[in-house]
């Protein structure tokens, strides 16, 4: 009974923490989250993105895979140093280096179920507020610290300590370990338990505890230990099938891993595998997705990845290159909005400051998005279907909430504000009055790649045409790895963005939830993963239905009751589902290609995330 | 005491060595403005006396002061708090207090520029947050692309405007001088950052189609950067490009400043002299009237390099190198204010040296001077 | 014109146009002359009469660009006007020499004289770098150098005028050429100098068996110097005549005002160009008639009329290119004419009347 | 005497074909090309272009048309009319930024070359401290510190040209002056007692003004082309304020497709740039000859 109830919850709940991303080249930033369920196994491409989930699956004919070769990756962004899981704020880029380095507590199945990989079994108490799980004997981290229950209860620990990753921890109250098992407490009944620790979130990776203890950053660390740590928080000592080589920050340079011959999955290993099949593997962070298109044909890269729909376009037919499209595990692009304003009673009743004001600096106060007359005039000025077909080359469809099509809580109308410019301009007359602004002046911050750039001239231009004179819109480029930093500090206006792909909107409460929305811990007053910072009494009541209630019916309904409230309250302005592009020389074979040692096979692609332990080169040679 | 005096320019050169491969042991990034300022040291005690290499080295230092004080009160006109600025996602309100006290932000102005002065001299260039890197290894680790950049980019900027310069100089007046002239000045204005992109398209990524015709090639890598330890060979390819496109404006500047010197030294006297040797034609133009010709250049060539360091940053943008002006790009966009004023104090440095050594340079070449300058 | 057996060069009806805005410029207009091995001529004239254009044409060191030269130019029997830049390259050097007026200007100021002085042993010669240096040692200790082993590695602004002139002698002579070229060698250098310089080259020339085209503008300079005197106006030759002859027999009135240009040691040598009053014709459009009749003091109507020939006086080699001789008694009148009506004043000189 | 006359001639016989009175069809087609290029730019609003920020639906990346001469950009934008007010931006950063350094700079050389010596050197090296620091990195430096948020990049940007242009322009202007304070009328000038201001305005600053015009064109040329280059890293004036190194740095994902896109604002700098340089190498030429005559 016990067990069909964790493995029904299995499929639904997924968790994520901070994946705080940014896509190099798309014209929004991402924020990555949950894998989603995937229907059945597609095969035609053209016919999946209709649907709205396109497969990133390598479809090509089975041949033998071979050791050898060395594959150069072109990645969007340097976002992730320091690398270590507590500290990282790890966008895709981050989270495809993690991958390589090491591996996941859990694994994300091809039917969007969670497997376990590092772990072996794992039991709930009868109250599922606590969880035991048992770790695969003999595995080894690269220095030969071996991995038991100590070691993974150190990492998780790490990640609770942290100011970044442990207000989305903050469910689990105590970690132990007994030889090969660790057990996890939590303060509420947790459904789906430590199974959310699975490779679409960060802290599931495990890192050698002997390493992360020299690293100054360490949140377990006392103030002696700090100061005579000298450990390099980017050189990851992890389990993975490769082990770290150097790495240099910055555009152009890269991230170098070498096969692990020890790696627990091969030849040396405890299941007598062969993994991985590559000599070497090189992430070089190319920012520009022009660099890092002609990095391709130019035969520099092997294989590079991209959220740009109009660079994916470009590949569709071209002999030349293996193209890949995913959307399954659906973010959303938008135009995230800051409503940062008053005070936040649910989180001041849990830091007891019933005044806890929600913008303390200030930064938010001449925002004129922080009034819904606002937010509704910007939604119905902006043609998401031109969006879509311009800018996302057509392959892309216009979003209406934050639930992609085929996902639960998806609904055909949210109630969000649609293109019309009549009725924007009604709205935009009582925002004038709403702000005591005339004309409205709002801030849009953006990456600073020229298609982004573009992306906003065309938005500044719909509301140009729809309000003339009564607005003005400062568009601001900066660094994809900072917006994130801008986001947390609540900083920012309007801001261009990518999130919320999941596959329950359970996992995803912690960007929606009111306890969130305003400094989530005393010690880091500027923080916040609630970006939006919106506080909404109906919103925290929709998704408790979501998150704790059994019943699939009540779920689905409390999830579309929170699509039609970003509907209602336009918290954000949605333009596009977004796609990712996987795009290689034809020789590396087997890109998406995962399984588990038992033989389960994994999702393929996770919002442009996959695995690398299991590519290879034909002839081992990836340049040929 | 007599021998002291004498010889005070050599022993303060001796010290200043000293002082400098003090430095360069100490930090990384300033060994190579430093190494330079030792080669340029020692090529002007060589080419003219030491005497005046040492005092042209001295003059050098009021220059560094005005460049440091101008970056460092660039860096104190911060808008906003700095210490959010720099720290960015996951402060805490201990670590925004540490290091507005690091910085020393409740300090006054001029206590605080000493402080980074000290810091400077030894090489600290201060910690970026937000690359969570010494910053002085960074610069140094970048500059190694930027500088072969430049350098290649001068090499191949002289290849074409020196034999180019020359013969239309020698041709002054006809067809040939014409074509060579105007298609120079064409060079003169195509920004260096289009020419990038036309190269990359023609010449690495297989160009475009029109009409079902593929017009261009694949000859050439359009990206990243491979060191000289990689291979030679391919570390060449990969910096023809970039060279390429950063050294065609160069050339058309120098080519058309060494013509009409070319064309004044042709009119002197001492020209008709080596012709009424019975030289070839060839002999004269290169070992008798190139170097009088050269001098306008050699300047010009000096202050070129700050031109080109400002095309390295758009040049390593496309081309995706890991060089000083990918750095200053990141740095700029991630508001990386330590980061972008290191770089900068380095660069300006490096350009300062780069100028000392052109002007000792013109003066090795130009006996005349060398003699004013003894005379002096 | 007869021309000696054993003539080295010979020119004929040279002519040398420069193609200007104004118009055609005539520099050199229709020179005659031959020169045997051994023998020296000097060549006398005002600025702009086309001496030294014409010494460049025989040398045919002048630019190509909008320059015209006709005629032949016969050296040893090849005809110079017929020669490619190659073979004429051959020639420069060990067959001719020139030397030029500016001695500073002559040498490159940022290659040392050793160098320049071996350079062209090195490529005619094929010396060595070691035999040339020791040959240009050689030459410039036989130029009256002193301390030559320390001076080879100096720079030419290390040196005096006087000297820097010896060098380009050293130069010039260093291919052991049959014919030198000197133009204006002395213009730039002071008096007292110049003697010395003109008595390095006689005495080289007589060493080396040379012959020698002297260029200047002083008729003091080649008096008693060269073999011959070769008057030039205007680019033609006007006067010529072996030198004793030419001193003591003078024909044509130009040579006359020439002579009497001559620094005084009561004038000052800088004023000697302005001594003959009146100024040069204009090359582009000259005159019909004399190209000196402007300036004659025994002009008469003939003289602007008719352009004289070119004709051989009594005297054995002796030409000349005027109506009214200097001495003859038609002269004598023509001057008491020109007196008479004013053209001339008292003391001789011709009165000019602005236009 | 005769070689200096010599000499003389066959300078000029070079530069008949070329400068000989006419300055050549070239000559006038670069005018001809600034002035339509100015014309447009300054009467842009009177004149029947579209509007530069609009963006046409359905028009993205279309080629050149009837409608849209030059086609449209990425969201559909009227590149003609963008083209033109890009123009605008170019040539008023040029134009400021030069005429600031021109008073400047010319202030300071004409002083240093008139009165050489102890001011001299003291403006010379006021001139070389703007040297120092490379010309972009140094404005990207103060758009950094100064204006992270570009809202007054326009000033900024004017500012920083203005600051490098002063040293080249000084320098011209000093080498200029020492020339002609030795001419003879110049001196004749101060023998009658004419006061320094006087001279220098006077007798001076006409005769240098001709090279310093034609120099001050080929400094424009290159202020067009730094602000290319700043645009194209997206750092001069905001978005959506059309400026021709931002049209070609937004044209570039579209290269491959639509080239005209960034094809029509290289054009457009590159031949401003070209017509700038050539008109100042001409104007040079003959003001050069002419002072020689003299």
């Amino acid at each position: 009974m016990a067990k069909k109830f964790v493995k029904a919850f299995a499929v639904l709940f997924a968790f994520s923490l901070i994946a705080a991303a940014c896509g190099g080249d798309s014209d929004e930033t991402a924020i990555e989250n949950e894998p989603e369920v995937v229907e059945e196994e597609v095969t035609q491409v053209e016919e999946d993105r209709e649907q709205g989930d396109a497969t990133g699956e390598d479809t090509r004919d089975d041949m033998t895979a071979v050791h050898g070769g060395r594959l150069v990756y072109g990645v969007e962004a340097d976002t992730s140093n320091p690398f270590v899981p507590y500290a990282s704020s790890c966008a895709i880029s981050c989270r495809m280096i993690l991958r390589s380095v090491s591996d996941a507590l859990f694994i994300t199945g091809a039917g969007g179920n969670i497997v376990p990989h590092l772990v072996e079994t794992i039991v709930p108490s009868a109250d599922f507020k606590s969880w035991t799980m048992a770790i695969r004997d003999g595995i080894k981290f690269h220095d030969g610290t071996p991995l038991d229950g100590a070691a993974v209860a150190y990492n998780l620990n790490t990640c609770r300590m942290s100011p970044l990753t442990g207000p989305a921890l903050s469910q689990i109250s105590d970690v132990t370990s007994d030889g090969q098992s660790v057990t996890i407490s939590y303060t509420f009944p947790e459904a789906l338990g430590p199974a959310a620790l699975n490779s679409s979130t960060q802290c599931g990776f495990m890192f050698s505890p002997t390493w992360l203890q020299t690293i100054a950053s360490n949140p377990l660390l006392t103030a002696e230990q700090r100061a005579t740590a000298a450990g390099n928080p980017t050189e990851l000592v992890g389990v993975g099938a490769f082990t770290f080589k150097s790495y240099t920050p910055g555009n152009g340079n890269s991230f170098i891993a070498t096969r692990n011959a020890d790696y627990w999955r091969g030849e040396n290993g405890i299941t007598g595998e062969e993994l991985p099949y590559l000599d070497e593997i090189e992430f070089v962070v190319s920012v520009d997705i022009q660099g890092r298109s002609n990095g391709l044909k130019g035969g520099q890269f092997d294989i590079i990845h991209t959220s740009n729909a109009d660079e994916i376009k470009k590949y569709e037919g071209n002999e030349d290159y293996v193209l890949l499209q995913a959307n399954d595990y659906g973010e959303t692009s938008m135009y995230m909005l800051n409503a940062a304003q008053g005070t936040n009673p649910y989180a001041g009743a849990l830091r007891g400051d019933p005044e806890l004001a929600m913008d303390p600096l200030g930064m938010n106060s001449t925002n004129p998005m922080i009034h819904l007359s606002c937010r509704k005039a910007a939604a119905h000025s902006l043609d998401t279907q031109r969006l879509a077909d311009e800018r996302g080359a057509g392959i892309v469809k216009p979003a209406n909430g934050p639930f992609p099509p085929g996902s639960m809580g998806y609904l055909e109308d949210t109630g969000y504000p649609k293109f019309d410019i009549a009725m924007a301009q009604t709205e935009m007359e009582q925002c004038k009055i709403d702000s005591g602004q005339d004309p409205v002046t709002v801030g849009v911050t953006i990456g600073q790649d020229p298609f982004s750039a573009e992306t906003a001239d065309l938005v500044v231009s719909m509301m140009d045409d729809a309000f003339g004179e009564d607005i003005s819109v400062v568009v601001t480029p900066i660094e994809q790895g900072q917006l994130i930093g801008l986001a947390l500090a609540g900083a920012y206006h309007v801001m261009g963005w990518r999130n919320f792909g999941g596959v329950d909107p359970s996992e995803l409460w912690y960007w929606w939830s009111a306890y969130t929305a305003s400094p989530v811990n005393p010690t880091v007053p500027e923080l916040a993963l609630n970006f939006g910072r919106f506080v909404d009494p109906e919103m925290e009541t929709a998704m408790q239905g979501v998150r704790f209630n059994p019943d699939p019916a009540v779920r689905k309904a409390s999830a579309e009751a929170v699509n039609r409230l970003f509907g209602k309250n336009v918290w954000n302005l949605w333009t596009t589902w977004t796609l990712w592009g996987l795009i290689s020389s034809p020789r590396v074979m087997d890109i998406t290609t995962f399984t588990t040692p038992e033989g389960t096979m994994t999702a393929p692609v996770v919002a442009g995330k996959h695995s690398v332990q299991q590519i290879w080169c034909q002839d081992g040679n990836c340049q040929g | 005491m007599k021998f002291l005096k004498r010889n005070i320019g050599r022993i303060v050169l001796t010290g200043l060595v000293l002082v400098i491969l003090f430095a360069w042991f100490a930090r990384p990034p300033f060994s190579w403005t430093f190494g330079l300022l030792i080669l340029v040291g020692a090529f002007g005690a060589l080419v003219t006396d030491a005497n005046y290499a040492a005092r042209r080295i001295f003059s050098l230092i009021p220059v560094l002061l005005i460049v440091s004080f101008v970056v460092f009160s660039l860096m104190s006109s911060l808008p906003g708090d700095p210490a959010l600025t720099i720290l960015g996602a996951g402060a805490t309100a201990e670590s925004i207090a540490q290091l507005n006290q690091e910085l020393g932000f409740d300090q006054p102005f001029f206590n605080r520029y000493g402080n980074w002065m000290g810091d400077v001299i030894v090489g600290d260039l201060g910690t970026s947050r937000i690359l969570r890197e010494d910053v002085a290894d960074g610069i140094s680790r970048s500059i190694t692309p930027t500088l072969q950049l430049m350098a290649y980019s001068l090499i191949l900027a002289v290849l074409i405007a020196v034999p180019a310069g020359m013969y239309s100089g020698y041709k002054n007046g006809t067809r040939q001088d014409r074509i060579i002239s105007y298609t120079m000045l064409g060079f003169l204005a195509i920004p260096n950052f289009v020419l990038a992109l036309v190269l990359v398209l023609f010449l690495a990524v297989g160009g475009v189609t029109i009409f079902g015709v593929d017009i261009g090639f694949r000859w050439l890598p359009a990206a990243r950067y491979v060191p000289i330890g990689a291979g030679w060979s391919d570390h060449l390819k990969h910096m023809l490009l970039p060279s390429l496109s950063l050294a065609m404006s160069q050339a058309a500047v120098f080519m058309r400043l060494l013509r009409s010197d070319m064309i004044g030294t042709l009119r002197l006297p001492f020209i008709d002299l080596a012709r009424s040797k019975g030289l070839k034609t060839g002999r004269i133009l290169f070992r008798h009237a190139l170097r009088p010709s050269s001098f306008t250049l050699i300047t010009v060539m000096g202050l070129s390099v700050g031109s080109l360091i400002g095309g390295a940053l758009i040049t390593e943008y496309v081309f995706t190198l890991p060089g000083v002006g990918s750095y200053i790009f990141t740095g700029i966009f991630k508001r990386d204010f330590v980061a972008v004023q290191g770089a900068v104090l380095v660069i300006s440095t490096l350009f300062i040296v780069v100028l000392t050594f052109s002007d000792l340079l013109y003066l090795a070449l130009d006996p005349r001077l060398k003699h004013q300058s003894e005379a002096a | 014109m007869k021309v000696a057996e054993d003539a080295l060069l010979e020119v004929d009806n040279l002519r040398t146009q420069f193609d200007t805005p104004g118009g055609l410029l005539t520099a050199v207009d229709g020179v005659s002359f031959s020169l045997s091995k051994g023998k020296s001529l000097g060549v006398v004239g005002e600025s702009g009469s086309g001496k030294s254009v014409m010494s460049r044409s025989i040398m045919r060191l002048l630019p190509k660009v909008n320059i015209q030269t006709e005629g032949t130019v016969r050296f040893k029997s090849r005809n110079l006007m017929e020669l490619a830049p190659r073979d004429l390259r051959k020639l420069w050097g060990p067959e001719m020499a020139m030397i030029f007026q500016d001695p500073l200007g002559s040498l490159n100021p940022v290659v040392k004289v050793g160098k320049q002085v071996a350079e062209g042993l090195r490529v005619h010669s094929g010396f060595s770098k070691k035999e040339a240096r020791s040959e240009a040692l050689k030459l410039l200790r036989e130029v009256g150098i002193s301390e030559p082993e320390r001076r080879l590695d100096e720079y030419p602004h290390q040196f005096s005028g006087g000297m820097r002139q010896r060098i380009v002698i050293a130069i010039a002579l260093a291919c052991q050429p049959d014919l030198l070229i000197a133009d204006e060698p002395t213009t730039a250098l002071d008096v007292t100098v110049q003697a010395q310089i003109l008595d390095l080259i006689e005495e080289q020339r007589n060493q080396r068996n040379m012959s020698l085209i002297l260029v200047t503008h002083d008729l003091g300079v080649v008096a008693g110097r060269t073999d011959e005197i070769m008057v030039m106006y205007a680019g033609r030759i006007v006067e010529r005549a072996p030198t004793k002859v030419l001193f003591a027999n003078m024909k044509m009135p130009y040579t006359e005002a020439l002579l009497e240009s001559i620094p005084k040691l009561e004038r000052p040598s800088h004023s000697h160009l302005l001594s003959i009053p009146g100024q040069p014709p204009n090359m582009i459009d000259a005159p019909r008639g004399c190209k000196f009749a402007p300036r004659c003091k025994y002009v008469q109507d003939r003289c602007v009329e008719e352009e004289p020939e070119l004709i051989s006086a009594a005297t054995p080699g002796h030409l000349y290119r005027c109506f009214f001789p200097v001495g003859s008694a038609e002269s004598a009148d023509a001057l008491a004419r020109n007196m008479a009506n004013g053209k001339v004043d008292e003391s001789g000189s011709r009165v000019h009347i602005r236009t | 005497m005769i070689k200096l006359k010599l000499r003389k001639r066959t300078r000029e016989v070079d530069e008949t074909s070329r400068t000989n009175n006419s300055l050549g069809l070239m000559f006038w087609a670069a005018v001809s090309f600034l002035a339509v290029l100015t014309f447009c730019a300054i009467f842009a609003d009177i004149l029947p272009f579209k509007n530069p920020t609009q963006t046409f639906k359905g028009f993205n990346k279309n080629g050149p048309s009837g409608s849209f001469l030059l086609g449209n950009d990425g969201v559909g934008r009227d590149i003609l009319s963008r083209v033109v007010y890009g123009a605008q931006t170019s040539l008023v950063i040029a134009v400021v930024g030069t005429s600031i350094a021109l008073i400047i700079g010319g202030s300071i050389g004409l002083a240093a070359g008139y009165y050489r010596g102890k001011v001299d050197r003291l403006l010379t090296i006021m001139l070389n401290t703007t040297l120092i620091i490379p010309p972009l990195i140094l404005f990207i430096s103060l758009i950094l510190f100064l204006d992270p948020a570009a809202e007054r990049r326009m000033f900024i940007l004017i500012f920083t040209f203005a600051l490098l242009s002063i040293a080249p322009i000084g320098r011209v202007v000093r080498a200029n002056t020492m020339a002609w304070s030795e001419r003879e009328f110049v001196l004749a000038a101060q023998t009658i007692g004419a006061r320094n201001g006087r001279v220098m305005f006077r007798e001076i600053l006409p005769n240098v003004a001709p090279s310093l015009i034609s120099y001050s064109l080929i400094v424009m040329a290159t202020l067009i082309i730094v602000e290319g280059a700043v645009a194209f890293l997206g750092l001069s004036v905001p978005s959506p304020t059309p400026t021709w190194g931002d049209m070609i740095n937004k044209g570039r994902p579209h290269l491959d497709v639509a080239p005209h896109i960034t094809l029509m604002p290289a054009l457009s700098m590159f031949l401003t740039v070209l017509s700038l340089n050539f008109i100042g190498d001409k104007l040079q030429e003959k003001f050069e000859s002419k002072a020689a005559i003299l």
